[in-house]
């Protein structure tokens, strides 16, 4: 018989379900015991933390969902970072061409990527471990040594709440217009996520390009025989994916109003977007699952370190237990493993 | 925010200014005890580790634990957002002052902005920040540079050198202090008119890149005339010794390895300099937020003095430890501020301990 | 009768030296349904990749309506309204049902995909073909294979093509299935639609088709109408030889008691839903058909004995030894000496990139070692023999199994588990796109085994050859066993009347 | 055993052209600025396989790995925390405590990823989070002793024949592992298993064990790589393991190992690690800034792999 729809995406969708629904409970959890706990200020800040490598979770999510894996992602953000903190300055003409050209840097990197895989036919995750060494030496380039002048009122206006924004670029009465009430108290990083994940992601995924992209990483050759457009939905993936990683780099770029060429930092947000499209529910095998699950996964990331800033944990015992908090939480798969019946199943 | 006034600050000896035009920063006196935080960056190397445990075991000296509530330590990793929210999340939370070493020289501005609106005092060590808007502590890595190159060209002089080829170590690429000991160093050798060759190779700060890279360019270039190091310094007369270079004047960090070797083949040539960034720089920075938390001036850049220790004046036991482990940082004590925590004494809880 | 409405003039096709196609002319016209016929390997889905656009022929060229076209991709030929249902199935696992029939065009509103539009195109289609059953939400993943065959023909459907081509896609399907798939098939016709159908099963190519044409070698043989010949002389047209019996003969029934103990005896083996109380019992010497319509059971039964089900209940006792392995390697292990042909063989039976003697070897690494040091003169003599046993085509047993053909293919894996001399052969569906020489091989190994002794547990898709290999069939029925015919009572009335449950006698 | 296929040989032969390519540019860049060529010296040369033998170790030990078709990401603090758990504990015990730390960890992560099933991508990385705090709290709860035993300084720093130690050590594990894997049945089942573990299982091969074996070979790989390297410099020090990840993941595809498993030989791995430790030498003798190298990097991974010939495209 036919299982109701809700029954049907919660059986479907259970990673993302679990996601979810540890992350409310981390959250609420720490602002209960938090001193200032759900505050304006409090959620500015967790948003403002979590909005670049939200960013790079999503960018990861595209080349996992065909299979693959992209190690540049955190590279291209890093590349973005420093492009943006040498151009998002000055008039606010020069500082929308700034964004502008950003973004554009980092959706052609990666369409760069999405190319070589194409056309190159060379596995994803050894493509990328080139490329984003090339990444990082452009970003060096760009910016030998960490610094910039971001725009110091954007930078402002774009991580404080809705109000400071109105109020800032003297918009809405400065933020006391009455309609803009309900909405003062909203973080704006948060805006800025959802906002990419609304009107980027959610379209993409109905496309047949998007769909294409979960047909690949589900079963590659039923996708070509079926007469979908694989190589154009490859290239679209990473360069969607090179786009995402830019919004992150252009964040980090108008939050810490400079750049930063720094490989470590790179290194870093690559390998924590793994872990964050993995906690989202994605499979690593591709074709199940999405953006919004790995933006979920990764604040759950970060909602697990805003832990050791409220518990009173000996320092030196931190790295520790982020250690192994992130291996607990990635073995939480493994309960799958155990309700498997036949044994067959285990091998996907 | 603070108030911009005229100095002198307290406790000069212990704070003292960068320079003569420094200026002093005064924030309203509160009442003790304080909400102190530490927020590092990176953590899996042994200076961070030293750093962090001179930061618990000074919050527990009898002279200021009176003044401290609460003294909390956090590692947020390479990842500057993940660092800034650790201290904006510090100062939601109403501590009072906020220690860090920065990931980025740049990118406070937000937390600075939010620092002064709560009147919380952010104290930048180590790694400083670009900007004059908040209290900070440091060596003088500028002047490092120059006496480390100092020595080194006082060394070759009495030799009877006037010319030659030497190496570089230097340190993280990107990296402000990397960048201003280099300066530092090449400001010496260019006044000095002599015909030096400087050939720079990137040792990371740490011993073994910085010995792989030392051993290639003995290997390429055959013999330098001497050697300066950023970091790393064990691995670099470590591979001095393994391609048998002949043993020169080195100018390095503060390593206990580094000085154990310098005190044993002194005689054979190594004749070395260590001057060390201490992981003790955070006990005085804690005294420095206390102080400013009391309501006194304080100068905005505070200069801590280089601890100098050349080949003739170590010591074992005093200076350097030849018992102990290679890799800790020997200098850790600042007499003027009544800092005394000796490396041995953080690293090992009891002497017994270690063999 | 009508225009042609595909023709090909001189298409060849190589691989890497290998002669595919040879200069093939072939045409098929409007309203017809077009056998293609030919033994494994004979060029059949090379021909109708070209047509559907996944390879592109090397000489030749091909006329659409009379007009030369090329198609690049499979989108292209799809454009031109040839659909392809290939023999690997094209449904993508992870997405449902509607998702997968509507997936090249999918309905559309502001430029995005309509959902709803999309789940009532389905449900139609799904009518169609008539599989109501399937929820078009459901993820393809959960489908049986048979299920997922039907979805695949709606998916066709869905495209409204000229020219509709099978290969080998009913090969899963049950009988209620197949005659659906007969009358879609007849109502195309009538709509003037051309098929190609490719089955290596004669009978259904007797009910269907119009117009036979017979490949061999690459090479496009004869094409004729139904009834002008016989089906021995099409056989000799496929294979080049007469082909004798197709079943070798069954030795005299011996009487059960007296027999000893089976080698493999089964109480009540139960297993989640799926199996409930399995009664079944195979002596040395024997060859046990395993019947039933698709999915109740049959497949789990063969997992369950060969340990990769978890949590199965019930009384096993396999060559003396009583319980159920934990696992194929205890399965194959020296006390129970078990060994399952798989039933896909391209992900279940080989790894297809390793070299035919790797794949041949990988169940017997331990008898060809010397301690942990695998002996190189053993292995080399080991593989010899096994391919020569069971004739496999190979040029070198160091090229990889993926280059041989399906028969070839299916040869490697049965020649792999009779390495390890087993004592109780587990075989499920191993004819399954298999050409008729290659399955008479296939029938003469499994009677030479039960003749040396061995017990033979086998489930078939097609009750022709439950009916001409078994000395006994067990039917299941939604994981029971809920007949056993023995000798003469092995017809097909009798195994139909079983799989769907009635009683003959009684009614 | 296994009768190479000449597709199979082809990177090898083009990495090795490579390596050939980056000596004569290297010397020819040498001999235009100081007129020396140091690079063709056997002492440099000897020097640079001893330092690339720790990469060429590890490498060894990725390579079963990815031959399975997963990843090690562990291997960085796997080789610290082996070298700095030996020097700790010191004297006799020190190589066998290594090894130890190496099993335990290899069978830790073959545990997560062959019987759990968490993609080793994940598991590894979170194996390898959890050892550098371990370390840390072992530096700064212990203050362990750093320096290394005579027995590892001997290792990596004496000369035999004129020969650096660490070049036998490294051609000790390249024979133990060439026969292991052709020459045994678990190395034929690692092939298989990478190829298709469905089918390797169906087969009747245990390949959760399998798995295990190959992580624990990879772990003790990086052990004894962290031993050496701990010798190299007479210490052990947090975060020496750092720079042996990515290249050695670089060198194992260089040489020709498919990245999703099942298809590889070691001797390519080998000449992988060559090419890389050269490129390396050649780049820092020319000076090159960060950024240059990493460029250059990057271009020549993707140029050789364009070279290899690329992946079949999936038709089916
Ligand atoms: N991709 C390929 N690479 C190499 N050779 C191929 C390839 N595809 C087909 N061949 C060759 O073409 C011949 C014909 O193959 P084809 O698949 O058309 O046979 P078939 O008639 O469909 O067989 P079956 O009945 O098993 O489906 C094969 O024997 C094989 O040698
Ligand atoms: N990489 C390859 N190299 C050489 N020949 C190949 C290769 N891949 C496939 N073939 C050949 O192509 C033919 C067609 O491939 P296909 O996958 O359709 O198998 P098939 O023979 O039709 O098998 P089956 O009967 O199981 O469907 C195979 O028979 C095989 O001989
Ligand atoms: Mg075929
Ligand atoms: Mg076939």
């Amino acid at each position: 018989m036919h299982k109701s729809t809700l029954m049907r995406y919660f059986s479907q969708n259970l990673g993302v379900v679990t996601a979810s629904l540890l992350l409310i409970a981390l959250y609420v959890a720490y602002n209960f015991m938090h001193p200032r706990g759900f505050s304006t200020a409090v959620a500015v800040q967790n948003t403002n933390e979590a909005a670049a490598i939200a960013f790079v979770a999503m960018a990861q999510t595209l080349p996992v969902l065909l299979g693959g894996l992209d190690l540049s992602v955190g590279a291209v953000m890093t590349l973005c970072n420093c492009v943006a903190s040498v151009l998002v300055n000055g008039t606010p003409g020069e500082i929308v061409f700034g964004m502008l050209a950003t973004l554009a840097t980092g959706t052609a990197f990666g369409a760069l990527n999405g190319c070589i895989v194409v056309y190159g036919r060379i596995q994803p995750i050894i493509a990328t471990l080139a490329t984003g060494a090339i990444a990082i030496g452009l970003a060096l380039i760009v910016r030998p040594k960490p610094g910039g002048d971001v725009d110091g009122d954007l930078g402002w206006a774009l991580t404080n709440s809705v109000w400071d924004f109105a109020d800032t670029y003297g918009l809405a009465d400065g933020g006391d217009a009455w309609w803009l009430q309900p909405f003062v108290d909203i973080p704006v990083p948060f805006l800025l996520v959802v906002l990419v994940a609304v009107c980027v992601w959610l379209p993409f995924k109905r496309t047949v390009t998007g769909r294409t992209v979960y047909a690949i990483g589900s079963a590659e050759g039923a996708a070509f025989m079926s007469g979908l457009p694989i190589d154009r939905a490859r290239i679209a993936a990473f360069t969607l994916g090179g786009f995402f990683a830019a919004c992150g780099g252009l964040y980090l770029a108008i939050q810490t109003s400079s750049g930063n060429a720094d490989l470590q930092q790179a290194g870093a947000y690559t390998l924590n977007s793994i872990a964050a499209v993995v906690l989202g529910g994605t499979s690593l095998l591709g074709g199940v699952g999405g953006a919004i699950a790995s933006l979920i996964g990764a604040c759950i990331l970060r909602v697990i370190s805003f832990y050791f800033r409220i518990l009173d944990i000996d320092p030196l015992l931190q790295p520790l237990i982020e250690g192994i908090v992130l291996l607990v939480a990635v073995s939480f798969g493994a309960i799958r493993t155990i309700r498997v019946r036949n044994k067959l199943d285990l091998f996907r | 925010g603070p108030e911009i006034v005229a100095g002198p600050g307290a406790n000069p000896e212990c704070f003292a200014p960068w320079s003569d035009d420094t200026t002093y920063l005064q924030w309203e006196a509160k009442e003790a005890p304080y909400k102190i935080a530490v927020v590092n960056g990176f953590v899996g190397n042994t200076w961070r580790i030293q750093m962090i445990k001179t930061a618990k075991a000074f919050a527990e000296d009898p002279a200021i634990k009176d003044k401290i509530e609460t003294l909390k330590v956090v590692s947020t990793g390479t990842d500057a957002p993940a660092q800034l929210g650790a201290i904006e999340d510090f100062i939601n939370q109403g501590f009072d002052a906020i220690i860090t070493i920065a990931v980025s020289p740049d990118g406070f501005d937000r937390v600075i902005r939010l620092a002064d609106k709560n009147d919380v005092v952010i104290v930048p060590f180590d790694n400083v920040l670009d900007t004059d808007k908040v209290m900070q502590v440091n060596e003088d890595q500028l002047e490092m540079g120059r006496t480390w190159a100092k020595f080194v060209l006082d060394q070759l002089k009495a030799e009877g050198t006037t010319s030659g080829k030497l190496l570089e170590v230097r340190g993280l690429p990107g990296n402000s202090v990397d960048r201003d000991r280099s300066i530092g160093i090449h400001e010496v050798f260019d006044a000095d008119g002599g015909d030096w060759e400087i050939v720079q190779v990137v040792g990371n700060w740490d011993d073994g890149t910085a010995q792989k890279v030392t051993a290639d360019a003995i290997a390429v270039h055959n013999r330098f005339d001497a050697i300066l190091a950023q970091g790393g310094t064990t691995g670099v007369v470590q591979a001095m010794m393994d391609t048998d270079h002949p043993m020169v004047p080195v100018a390095g960090e503060s390593e206990n390895g580094f000085r154990k070797l310098v005190a044993k083949h002194a005689d054979e040539g190594l004749k070395g300099i260590s001057i060390g960034q201490s992981p003790g720089l955070v006990a005085i920075a804690i005294k420095a937020a206390i102080s400013a938390l009391e309501g006194n001036a304080m100068p905005q850049l505070i200069s801590v003095p280089l601890p100098i220790a050349t080949y003739d004046e170590l010591e074992d036991g005093a200076n350097y430890w030849s018992d102990l482990p290679d890799n800790f940082f020997t200098v850790n004590e600042f007499p003027p501020c009544g800092v005394n925590i000796s490396g041995p004494a953080i690293m090992s809880q009891d002497e017994s301990d270690v063999n | 009768m009508t225009e042609s409405i595909v023709e090909y003039r001189g298409i060849s096709k190589y691989f890497a030296g290998i002669r595919a196609l040879q200069s093939v002319d072939f045409s098929c016209k409007l309203g017809s349904i077009h056998a293609v016929l030919g033994e494994n390997g004979a060029g059949k889905s090379t021909l109708i990749k070209i047509m559907s656009g996944v390879l592109q022929p090397d000489a030749g060229e091909i006329l659409l309506d009379g007009k030369p076209v090329s198609f690049p991709t499979p989108q292209s030929a799809n454009e031109a309204g040839i659909v392809c249902m290939f023999q690997e199935l094209s449904l993508v696992p992870d997405l449902s049902v509607a998702e997968n029939i509507s997936i090249s065009h999918p309905p559309r509103r502001f430029g995005l995909i309509n959902r709803r539009e999309q789940v009532r195109r389905a449900e139609e289609l799904l009518a169609r073909v008539r599989c109501e059953d399937v929820d078009p939400n459901a993820v393809v993943r959960e489908l049986s294979l048979s299920r997922r065959q039907m979805v695949e023909i709606a998916k066709a459907l869905g495209k409204s093509p000229k020219v509709l081509i099978l290969d080998e896609a009913t090969s899963a399907l049950t009988s209620r299935d197949v005659q659906t798939v007969y009358d879609l098939l007849a109502e195309l016709k009538a709509e003037g639609v051309a098929s190609l159908f490719i089955s290596h099963r004669m009978h259904e190519v007797d009910a269907l088709c119009d117009t036979l044409s017979v490949f061999r070698n690459g090479q496009h043989i004869e094409t004729f109408a139904k009834g002008e010949k016989s089906e021995r002389e099409i056989v000799h047209l496929m294979i080049g030889r007469d082909v004798e019996a197709q079943f070798p003969p069954k030795p005299p029934a011996p009487s059960l008691p007296g027999r000893g103990e089976p080698l493999l005896r089964v109480r009540g083996l139960s297993w989640q839903n799926r199996l409930n109380g399995i009664d079944l019992s195979v002596h040395g010497g024997e060859i046990v058909g395993l019947g039933g319509l698709d999915g109740q059971g049959q497949k789990e039964l063969l997992l369950a004995l060969f340990g990769v089900l978890r949590d199965v209940d019930g009384e096993v006792v396999i060559g003396g030894k009583k319980g159920i392995p934990s696992s194929p390697a205890a399965a194959k292990s020296a006390e129970t000496r078990l060994a399952l042909v798989p039933e896909d063989r391209k992900t279940e039976g080989l790894m297809l990139g390793m070299p035919i003697a790797d794949n041949l070897l990988a169940s017997s690494f331990q008898r060809i070692s010397r301690g942990p040091f695998i002996d190189p003169v053993l292995s080399r003599k080991t593989v010899e023999e096994g391919i020569s046993r069971l004739q496999i085509k190979t040029g070198s047993a160091s090229d990889p199994v993926m280059t041989l053909s399906g028969g070839n293919q299916q040869k490697v894996v049965i020649a792999k588990w009779l390495m390890i001399d087993p004592d109780v052969v587990l075989l499920n569906d191993p004819t399954r796109g298999i050409d008729v020489g290659t399955k008479q091989e296939i029938y003469k190994l499994m009677r030479d085994l039960a003749n040396a002794g061995k017990a033979v547990l086998f489930y078939s898709s097609d009750y022709a050859e439950l009916i001409g290999c078994c000395d006994r069939v067990s039917v299941l029925y939604s994981g029971r066993v809920v007949a056993e015919k023995q000798g003469d009572e092995i017809t097909e009335e009798s195994l139909v009347a079983a799989s769907l449950n009635i009683d003959v006698e009684a009614a | 055993m296994r009768i190479s296929v000449s597709n199979e040989n082809k990177p090898i032969v083009i990495a090795s052209f490579f390596v050939v390519v980056i000596l004569l540019a290297g010397t020819a860049y040498t001999l235009s600025t100081s007129g020396a060529a140091p690079l063709l010296s056997p002492n440099y040369l000897l020097q640079q396989l001893q330092t690339g033998s720790f990469l060429g170790i590890c490498a060894a030990g990725m390579m079963m790995v990815i031959l399975l078709g997963h990843i090690d990401l562990s291997i960085p603090w796997t080789l610290t925390a082996a070298a700095m758990t030996a020097t700790a504990v010191g004297g006799e015990m020190a190589l066998p405590t290594a090894l130890a730390v190496g099993i335990a960890v290899g069978a830790l992560n073959g545990f997560g990823v062959a019987f759990l099933r968490i993609p080793s991508m994940i598991f590894t990385l979170g194996v390898d989070t959890v050892l550098r705090g371990l370390m840390v709290a072992q530096t700064g709860g212990f203050a362990p002793q750093d320096t290394a035993t005579p027995l590892m300084l001997f290792l990596s720093k004496e000369r035999i024949l004129g020969i650096p130690v660490a070049i036998y050590v490294w051609a000790a594990v390249s024979l133990v592992i060439i026969i292991v894997l052709t020459r045994t049945g678990f190395g034929r089942s690692i092939y298989a298993t990478g190829s298709s573990e469905r089918a390797a299982y169906l087969s009747g091969i245990r390949t959760r064990f399998v798995t295990m074996g190959a992580f624990m070979m990879s772990s003790l790989c990086a052990s004894i790589a962290g031993v050496l390297l701990a010798g190299y410099s007479a210490k052990a020090y947090q975060g020496m393991g750092n720079a042996f990840l990515l290249p050695a993941i670089a060198a194992v595809v260089l040489g020709g190992t498919h990245i999703l498993g099942g298809r590889g030989r070691y001797v390519g791995t080998l000449i992988g690690v060559v090419l890389i430790v050269l490129l390396n030498s050649v780049l820092s003798i020319m000076q090159m800034p960060e950024a240059g190298r990493q460029i250059i990097y990057g271009t020549v991974i993707i140029a050789m792999l364009l070279v290899y010939g690329r992946n079949q495209r999936v038709t089916s």
